[in-house]
């Protein structure tokens, strides 16, 4: 089972520095994002986000957000996909990177939450 | 108990959306003071691919309440998209066995609480939707009344929305989702006079 | 006296980002970036973060980070420099974004540092 | 005991750059396994930087030392820049008062540690610096015995830095900057030679 990671925000550059972030410490973690709505202006897109989400080669994706109205368009989306979705209310960057660096060492999904937990914020 | 057919439904998204389009700015200027300004023109952008909606023929009333929740979802960009969306799109599925409106918006106001996970008094849209069932239950419905759901939020401190980040500050202010549900309920009470 | 925020990232975009999304919500709060390397590579530039600093006109700058390293050049810089700069060890987006709203609604900084203790993570 | 003076600085920082641009690939390497891969680039761009600082004539050690800080600060780019920075920084500032390299170099471990709040055993370049100086008073500083710091950060948990973030899976690597400090030592020694 592979871990894919998917960011979403409402941002575009938001989501694809956080990207950069990541790919550097986890180049082989299947990472693809979503940020801002469709003319790239601040919100979020379903289209956009269902899309990372078809789009992303992880079996099991964590799915990382930056505030509340990303969260709900993400479980609205994620409700209506066949895929496995895991949403965490963690610190949008730290866990992002914290999850990307320890799937990149080989760590499996339930060892990762474990090490999530502290960054539950929201 | 008056109940929701396509006539009714077209009738309603047209005044509302009419009424968004006009308010636009007012609400956008609401969601300034507490938010980030941009409630009245996310609403209109998703009540323009709504209207569009209409333009699909013979759709039954579920087939549009679906239709209506797609657009909202696809083009509202806040929060409001998810919720309202999520209001018609559990609408839509119950539109299948009952057209009763009270029931309806009951369904559509669970819809929203378990979207956002808000309480009444959290200062949102929720505190609109909730109280509308029983008042269209018991013929109490008024344009006066709703403006008055909506004002109660004024002195509320969210507790969800980008709203909550301003805690006590949030006070004194009304709720742009709650102001855009009321003129959501003065549009169907036009639509049905 | 007003507060102003200093964004310090690994990645220029990631900055970027976050302020797009701030300014929305704070568009009277100062606020300026540093973000990447000098060649927008993926690191911190001690010049940035001093430019970021001296350019902000706020009175007192409350600084928000991503990652171990820059907090790390940020504190050498702070050190020199004679502005008073607070720096925070919390959720990167969401503090900074709470701050901004925040310090928006005129709330001084005492206020918002307890607003921002649940978001302490690192 | 050894002193340090222009002469010998600029021998050590030579021999230093030396064995950083031809090890700079073995360092982003071992980055690779437990951050993110440019360690090695890093160093190699800030002692680049730090043999520019020999260009200015007759400086006196602690204006030297405080010209290889700003370099390093400037240049390196990740968390080595305000770590061996401050190093540098923190000895500069001392060499007006001694030159006595053990001394120095304590000062060095000082600094390193306050900037990076790291104790003994968190896997980071303070497992090498913090014994040098002991090394130095004593005597007994030797490739040998430098690489065997180096090596000891291998069984380490990381407690610091990036590689913290991988918890149990960052035991069984050396620390990247565990190594390059054993090259900054190893270079100090030849240079005395
Ligand atoms: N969790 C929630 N539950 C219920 N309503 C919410 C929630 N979050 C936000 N809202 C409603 O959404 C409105 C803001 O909508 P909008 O401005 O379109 O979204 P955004 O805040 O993403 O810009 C608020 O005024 C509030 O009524
Ligand atoms: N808090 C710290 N205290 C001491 N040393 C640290 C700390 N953080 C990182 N390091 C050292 O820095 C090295 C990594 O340097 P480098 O790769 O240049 O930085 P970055 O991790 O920002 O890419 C680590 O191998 C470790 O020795
Ligand atoms: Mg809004
Ligand atoms: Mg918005
Ligand atoms: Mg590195
Ligand atoms: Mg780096």
């Amino acid at each position: 089972m592979t871990i894919g990671i998917v960011l979403v925000s409402h941002v575009t550059e938001l989501a694809q520095g956080i990207a950069k972030l990541i790919q550097q410490v986890a180049p082989d973690v299947p990472l693809t994002v979503a940020g801002g709505t469709a003319d790239n202006g601040v919100g979020t897109d379903a289209a956009k986000i269902t899309q990372a989400i078809d789009a992303n080669p992880g079996d099991e994706l964590m799915v990382f957000y930056d505030l509340g109205s990303a969260k709900m368009t993400l479980d609205l989306v994620a409700e209506m996909s066949p895929w496995v979705i895991q949403r965490y209310d963690t610190a949008f960057v730290e866990s992002a990177y914290s999850a990307a660096a320890l799937a990149q060492a080989g760590v499996g999904r339930s060892e990762i939450e474990t090490q999530l937990k502290p960054l539950i914020i929201k | 108990i008056s109940m929701l057919d396509e006539t009714l439904l077209f009738k309603w998204m047209t005044e509302f959306d009419h009424q968004i389009q006009t308010d636009k700015a007012y609400l956008s200027g609401l969601d300034a003071e507490i938010g980030d300004g941009d409630h009245g023109d996310n609403m209109a952008r998703g009540m323009s691919a709504v209207m569009h909606t209409f333009k699909t023929p013979n759709q039954s009333v579920a087939e549009q309440l679906k239709a209506i929740a797609f657009a909202l979802i696809s083009k509202v960009g806040g929060a409001a998209g998810p919720l309202y969306g999520s209001a018609f799109l559990r609408m839509s599925k119950a539109a299948v066995d009952t057209q009763q409106l009270d029931q309806l918006i009951q369904i559509g106001a669970d819809a929203i609480a378990d979207r956002g996970g808000a309480n009444f008094g959290d200062k949102t849209m929720l505190d609109v939707w909730a109280y509308v069932p029983a008042m269209l239950e018991h013929h109490t419905l008024s344009s006066a009344g709703l403006a008055q759901l909506a004002a109660h939020t004024k002195p509320m401190q969210a507790k969800k929305g980008r709203a909550s980040y301003l805690g006590e500050r949030s006070v004194g202010h009304l709720d742009p989702g709650a102001v855009s549900s009321q003129e959501l309920f003065q549009a169907l009470l036009k639509a049905q006079s």
